[in-house]
């Protein structure tokens, strides 16, 4: 195994030496934080404390009772200022519980560990799980406990732990995989019992040889356990993809990993588990990659999940003149922000400042059907023609074109030289697509 | 921050690619060749050429009302392909006729850059094949004199003539495969170097902007009723294949005219099928029809059913499920 | 004998066909929609397939459906199609003639932008983006959607940024109404009376003022002003009843930002400064 | 006064075939014979001249007979009419013409299914008097021969050198040694330069607002 | 056999009836719009030129030569073709409605497609044998098909292309066209009759 890799992909400008020597630091507690109560795919949470009320670091604050669902902690201790609906990295307003800190970071007396992994049961260590609010910290922020918890009919074999990070820029897994690897080891065997899974798999870039090393010597006697290094290409850490490299199990269309019997989970993810089985520590804080040419100081910075954008640059001696592209996330999947007064949320990997000369402002020209994105499509479509239907709002030779299957990963308009925005007519003709599936259905 | 922020949809980086960066590219990789064409044919080769990249760069600007003449370099590219079909010293004014029909008729009514169907240079030598055949493809052709642009500068390259090697089997069999390869054989500009159409075809396809697939099926095609159905003059099938991709105007085609990006499919497939449509095309014509060379027309027809190609390849999505009865 | 030959050969063919052909028709006879037989009589019936269609009867079939246009018919010409039009009962809509009429005034000198957009060129995408790159939520985004969206060429972007409509080309189908994903566009009886307040923003008068120097900021002064009474207030936003106004101009001058204007002589939005354009 | 504005009605029906319902360029009705037959202006003339007058004629003819011909075999029965004149016209040609019926061959048979004729029949003859329909098929009839005139004398001048080949006038437009482009000549050319001038006019009636 | 490859062969490649002969170009340019209509009308006049060849032949070769009243021909031919079209569009509508769907519905167009009047009149003029002028009316129509679906083929592109405005339509179709009868120039001389 090792080598194999999908077809398609690109190789954009890594820029990952910004921040790939920097080791994590914590940076200190704001004065003042943001939590929204939705940072998770599935149901929004309700507020469990009310304004006025003091709040200890960790205590639950927030919980739905959706299965599709993970709470949400304070991460400083202090008092609940306000409830109300504040901006939100997705694009919205959401309705947020702003905590003013009181300085002493006091744990919540709940916060205990909750002993060792043999003498816990799968049903345990879900609830475990669930109550320490995981959630994909990829970006995804899909429900930990959820994908851990297949149905009966599907069982899954093998985990797979993300270590891609193929993300231009980003360096966030690179670093906790250089610092806590024996933390990601015990989260993945975590994983393993929870799920009853007999093989676990990190898939690491081969850009990040330290990062392999490191992994392979924390797995040496896990019989179990391996380490496979990964072609650099990106998206390498998208999700069948990742499947595909590691296992040769392609994921059928429309379907989920488990349906071939894997389950994925990220880096952060994995350490996060670990911890909150360890110490019992909700998710509280973690790790973001704050870099890019617009950024003063970048770093790697473990932050108070909830903590203001703005605040976190500061610490990072601010933004050059020159930042014209504010981002959450990395550059090929990241959303562009419209301020820097947005908190950060679970799904938080990296704040992203780029200037002038990265952000091309051109217009876009006529298609030359030179099949670039053809070639760079790693899910196989034919990206020009679609944009083109969506365009001429033909929305049923979108849904021929399989438009339905795209993982916007970007590559098509990364790669197009015509500056045509393929991408986002893609997810544009998506959105017709469901749209309709949905009347169809009623 | 001086200025407002930008949001865009993700992704927010870009391939520093562009059209006009792929065009340039087009061009070196045409410099080999024509380098080889001018050394060949001398100073009248390099009018030829400059008049028809100036022309259709011109017949562009008109069109477009613009100003700026080089643009994204398209017109020039179609220029300078329509040189490479040309025979060395060709009228001036079929040149320019040439150009205009090739961005206007070929390209321009169809709204421009990327929405023609047609290969635009080649629906300029179409035009200028049918009207003028005789100084197009006549029988005799000037004698390619290496180096004549050192010794001779205003050397009338058409004082001795020639046939090309596709004339009949005689000619075929006075001229030898190195002088293919070479390059020291008669014929249009772009028709004479194997080698150096091999090595700028080799820097498209170091680019990225070439795919194995359209010169692959084309060439492969072409060997292939060469060696069956060439009737296998130089004493072997094989090498008779061989005359057929050296000969003429195929590697020309194969390599730079049939990887048009605009007129040639997207999907993987379709651009196998394309090139192998061109190969049999290409080859009827060779073998059977009036014409000596048909690649002009094998492409200008496997462009016209590109449509239909590029619907029917539509290429399997990731992870789809063999649909079973 | 030629004669008689030829008549009898032209005679029996004729015969021949037109019994089996009656026969035929008899047999198997098909119903069909009466409309389409209508409109099947008014056409040419040449079946030259310069509608796209395969036939006259398709053509027919087709309009009657309401996938083809009226004047599909090129032979037909006009003619034709004001036949089908009658006999498919559209004529009555042109009864009052209409034009589409924009309402906001909040150019790119006079509106605030947030932040730059760069993607798709089209308003209801951008609307997804931090609902619109203009502080004023409300205000036109001069992406253009209805300019695609007319038939006639009516409307274009001016260089202010904003839509200007032709109104001699225009003729108020309000297909860019439609379009329009801020509501912006209304569709008016044509004519130059009356005066019209200019904004289409519902948010109170200082978002208002903070977002376009050119909004109704809901300070009621046009309402006080107005001595026919013909002008209300709907949710922070100034409306004049065009029955009730008399053309007076007073609630012109009542106006501090300058929303309100006489039809007669609507505001073509004028270019910015060039050094003031964002890149 | 009634007199002067029959005569409008009649002049309009004149004029309104020749340019705002030109058979070719704005109807872009009958178009084989147009492109197989105006490679020399004799051809596109001889070949407009003959539609015309079977479209005179059978227009008279049919709204003549319009209220005596059923409805429902009309069609049929426009036909055999057109047919008819057709068949005339080719024997007329073959006895007085023989060279230009040589080189008009099968298109001259072909005029029964020209849609031009059939559709005026069904449009214009079946529904009007007889002699507005008269009027009708002489503006339709000179809209056609003036656009086949147009088309062959660009065709014949460029892909020929030549104006009026083949008659008493003769004349080569550029110079004995002029070479044309021969393409304008071909069926290729045919298609190519109707196609611009389909496109000029639709500019040209722009610029004039005709609708 | 081998002239009635070699007419196959023609008609279809070298002597296209639409791109090089200028017959049927009226639905040439009004049923190219769409590669659906394209398909379905191809199939109708392959079926209907077999017909029609087969019978205007028998006509001429049993009734109008034994009679004397050639010149008869162009009016008997467009009474059998437009009285055979209409005949089978009406059977066709009552036995089989999916058929006539996908077919019948082009029929009333072919009536005055003059490719099948010509290639009537042509397979007469050139002298053909019965079977020989069936094929040949076969080739015509496959030829005919062949143009009209690259055509459909081209023009669903087109629809999504910018052509400016003055020369959508029929004006880009008919340069289209004049591209594609160049393009199949190539074939010039393969093969004689």
């Amino acid at each position: 195994m090792g080598g194999a890799t999908f077809k398609g992909g690109v190789h954009p400008d890594y820029r990952k030496e910004l921040t790939a020597s920097l080791a994590i630091t914590a940076m200190p507690a704001p004065a003042k934080v943001v939590i929204p109560l939705q940072q998770h795919i599935g149901a929004p949470c309700e507020a469990l404390v009310q304004v006025g009320d003091t709040v200890k670091l960790g205590q639950k604050i927030g919980e739905s009772k959706g299965f599709v669902s993970a709470p949400v902690h304070a991460s400083v201790s202090g008092t609940v200022v306000a409830i109300g609906p504040y901006n939100h990295p997705l694009g919205r307003k959401v309705e947020a519980i702003t905590i003013e800190s009181d300085g002493q970071d006091t744990w919540h007396e709940d916060i205990k560990p909750h002993g060792s992994l043999e003498s816990l049961s799968p049903e345990e260590i879900k609830a475990i799980i669930r109550e320490a609010g995981l959630v994909g910290m990829g970006g995804a922020t899909f429900p930990a406990h959820v994908k851990l918890a297949p149905p009966p009919e599907k069982p899954i074999d093998t985990v797979i732990i993300n270590g891609a990070e193929c993300e231009p820029y980003l360096t966030a897994d690179h670093r906790l995989m250089l610092e806590k690897p024996n933390e990601l080891v015990f989260g993945l065997k975590i994983m393993l019992k929870a799920l009853g899974a007999s093989v676990g798999i990190i898939g690491i870039e081969n850009n990040k040889p330290d990062a392999l090393r490191v992994m392979r010597q924390a797995v040496e006697g896990e019989a179990n356990i391996s380490v496979v290094a990964l072609p650099t290409k990106y998206p390498q850490g998208a999700e069948k993809m990742l499947i595909y490299a590691t296992t040769r199990r392609k994921v059928p269309s429309g379907g989920l990993p488990m349906d071939v019997g894997v389950v994925n989970h990220n880096v952060g993810t994995a350490v996060a588990m670990c911890e909150a089985l360890h110490k019992g520590k909700p998710l509280v804080e973690r790790v973001v990659t704050v870099t890019g040419e617009g950024v003063a100081r970048p770093a790697n910075l473990m932050v108070r999940i909830g903590t203001l954008v703005s605040e976190v640059l500061k610490a990072c001696g601010g933004l050059k003149e020159t930042t014209r592209k504010l981002i959450i996330g990395g550059p090929m999947m990241g959303l562009a922000q419209t301020s820097a007064d947005i908190p950060v949320i679970k799904g938080t990997s990296g704040i992203l400042a780029l200037t002038e000369e990265n952000v091309d402002l051109s217009e876009p020209s006529t298609c030359i059907k030179c099949a670039k994105c053809v070639g760079a499509c790693p899910v196989n479509l034919v990206p020009t023609f679609i944009a083109q239907a969506a365009e001429h709002e033909l929305i049923q030779r979108a849904e021929k074109l399989h438009a339905a299957d795209c993982i916007e990963c970007g590559c098509c308009s990364f790669i197009c030289p015509s500056r045509i925005p393929l991408t986002q007519w893609i997810r544009l003709a998506k959105a017709d697509i469901l749209e309709r599936r949905r009347q169809q259905q009623k | 921050m001086n200025g407002k922020l930008v949001i865009s949809s993700s992704p927010h980086i870009r391939t520093i690619e562009s059209v006009q960066s792929v065009m340039i590219d087009v061009l070196a990789a045409l410099f080999p060749v024509a380098l080889i064409a001018v050394l060949l044919f001398g100073y009248q080769a390099l009018l030829t050429m400059v008049i028809a990249v100036i022309s259709a760069m011109l017949a562009e600007a008109i069109w477009m009302r613009k100003l700026d003449i080089f643009g994204d370099g398209s017109a020039a590219v179609t220029g300078l392909l329509l040189a490479m079909t040309l025979p060395p010293a060709p009228p001036w004014w079929l040149v320019v006729v040439g150009s205009f029909c090739a961005i206007i008729i070929g390209k321009q009514v169809f709204g421009g850059i990327g929405n023609n169907i047609f290969n635009p240079a080649l629906v300029g030598r179409a035009i200028l094949v049918v009207s003028w055949g005789g100084h197009m493809a006549g029988q005799i052709w000037p004698v390619p004199k290496p180096f004549v642009i050192f010794s001779d500068f205003f050397y009338d390259i058409s004082a001795v003539t020639t046939a090309t090697p596709l004339a009949g089997q005689e000619q075929a069999l006075n001229t030898s495969l190195s002088q293919l390869l070479f390059g020291n054989v008669a014929g249009a500009l772009g028709e004479t170097s194997a080698l150096a159409l091999l090595v700028g075809a080799g820097w498209l396809f170091i680019k990225g902007h070439i795919d194995w697939r359209i010169p692959g099926g084309y060439i492969g095609t072409v060997f292939v009723m060469g060696a069956a159905l060439g009737g296998g003059f130089y004493g072997n099938h094989l090498l008779t294949g061989l005359f057929h991709v050296l000969a003429g105007g195929v590697l020309l085609g194969a390599l730079f005219m049939a990887t048009d990006m605009v007129t040639s499919p997207v999907t993987n497939l379709g651009k196998l099928i394309f090139g192998i449509g061109c190969g049999v095309i290409t080859m009827l014509i060779r073998l059977y029809g009036s014409f000596p060379e048909g690649v002009t027309f094998a492409i200008l027809i496997m462009n016209a059913l590109t449509p239909i190609i590029d619907n029917f390849t539509i290429p399997r999505k990731f992870g789809e499920v063999k649909k079973s009865a | 004998m030629q004669v008689l030959y030829a008549v009898a050969a032209l005679g029996g063919i004729g015969i021949l066909f037109g019994v089996l052909l009656a026969l035929v028709a008899r047999f198997f006879a098909v119903q069909s929609d009466p409309r389409v037989e209508a409109v099947r009589e008014v056409l040419p019936g040449a079946n030259c397939g310069a509608c796209g269609y395969a036939g006259c009867t398709n053509f027919a079939e087709a309009v009657v459906g309401g996938e083809a246009k009226i004047d599909g018919c090129i032979p037909g010409g006009s003619e034709t199609a004001k036949e089908i039009a009658a006999l498919l009962g559209q004529e009555a809509i042109e009864t009052v003639p209409l034009v589409a009429t924009v309402f906001c005034i909040g150019d790119n000198r006079m509106a605030k932008d947030l932040f730059v957009y760069d993607g798709i060129q089209d308003c209801a995408v951008a609307m997804k983006y931090a609902n619109g790159f203009k502080a004023c939520t409300y205000g036109c985004l001069g992406l253009g959607n209805c300019v695609r969206a007319c038939p006639f060429e009516a409307i274009t972007i001016g260089p202010g940024g904003l839509p200007v409509v032709d109104k001699e080309k225009c003729n108020g189908c309000g297909l860019c109404a439609k379009a329009c994903p801020r509501n912006i566009i209304q569709i008016l009886p044509k004519g130059t009376a009356g005066h019209l307040v200019l904004c289409a923003s519902h948010d109170r008068g200082k978002s208002v003022t903070l977002a376009c120097e050119v909004g109704c900021m809901a300070c009621k002064a046009c309402v006080k002003a107005c001595p026919q009474e013909a002008i209300t207030m709907q949710d922070n936003l100034a409306v004049i009843d065009l029955e009730k106004c008399d053309d007076c101009g007073e609630c012109v001058a009542a106006c501090k930002p300058g929303t309100i204007h006489p039809r007669r002589n609507l505001p073509v939005a004028a270019p910015r400064p060039q050094d003031q354009v964002a890149v | 006064m009634k007199t002067m504005s029959n005569m409008n009605i009649y002049l309009q029906d004149i004029s309104r075939g020749i340019v705002r319902d030109n058979p070719t360029f704005r109807l872009v009705l009958g178009m084989c014979p147009t492109l197989a037959v105006t490679v020399y202006l004799i051809n596109g003339l001889g070949m407009g001249l003959s539609t015309a007058v079977v479209l005179i004629c059978s227009n008279v003819v049919i709204s003549a007979l319009r209220r005596y011909i059923p409805d429902q075999v009309r069609i049929p029965c426009y036909i055999v009419i057109i047919a008819t004149f057709v068949t005339v016209v080719e024997m007329l040609l073959k006895a007085f013409q023989p060279k230009l019926y040589a080189a008009l061959g099968v298109f001259i048979p072909l005029i029964v299914v020209n849609c031009i004729i059939l559709g005026r029949a069904e449009a214009f003859a079946g529904k009007k008097p007889v002699l507005r329909s008269l009027f009708d098929g002489i503006g339709i009839g000179l809209g056609f021969t003036v656009s086949l005139f147009i088309l062959s004398a660009l065709r014949e001048v460029i892909g020929s050198g030549t104006f009026l080949a083949d008659t008493a006038y003769a004349v080569h437009v550029f110079g004995e040694s002029f070479e044309p482009m021969a393409v304008f000549s071909q069926p290729a050319g045919a298609f190519i330069a109707l196609g611009l001038l389909l496109g000029l006019t639709n500019v040209i009636f722009k610029k004039l607002k005709i609708d | 056999m081998e002239k009635l490859i070699s007419i196959i062969f023609i008609y279809i490649f070298v002597e296209n009836f639409v791109l090089q002969r200028f017959f049927g170009i009226c639905p040439f340019l009004g049923v190219s719009r769409k590669m659906e209509t394209a398909v379905g009308m191809s199939m109708a006049v392959v079926f209907v030129m077999t017909l029609a060849t087969l019978v205007t032949w028998l006509a001429y070769t049993y009734v109008l030569v034994p009679l004397g009243l050639i010149y008869l021909q162009i009016v008997t031919f467009i009474l059998v073709i437009a009285g055979l079209v209409q005949l089978v569009e009406t059977v066709l509508r009552k036995i089989s409605p999916t058929l006539y769907q996908g077919l019948g519905i082009f029929l009333p167009l072919i009536t005055t497609n003059c490719a099948v009047l010509a290639v009537a009149l042509l397979a007469v003029q050139n002298e053909f044998t019965l079977v020989e002028a069936v094929v040949f009316g076969i080739a015509a129509a496959l030829g005919f098909s062949m143009a009209l679906i690259i055509m459909a083929g081209i023009r669903e592109r087109l629809e999504l292309a910018k052509v400016p405005k003055a020369l959508q339509g029929t004006a880009i179709t008919l340069i289209t066209a004049g591209i594609l009868s160049l393009a199949f120039m190539g074939f010039k001389g393969m093969l004689t009759l």
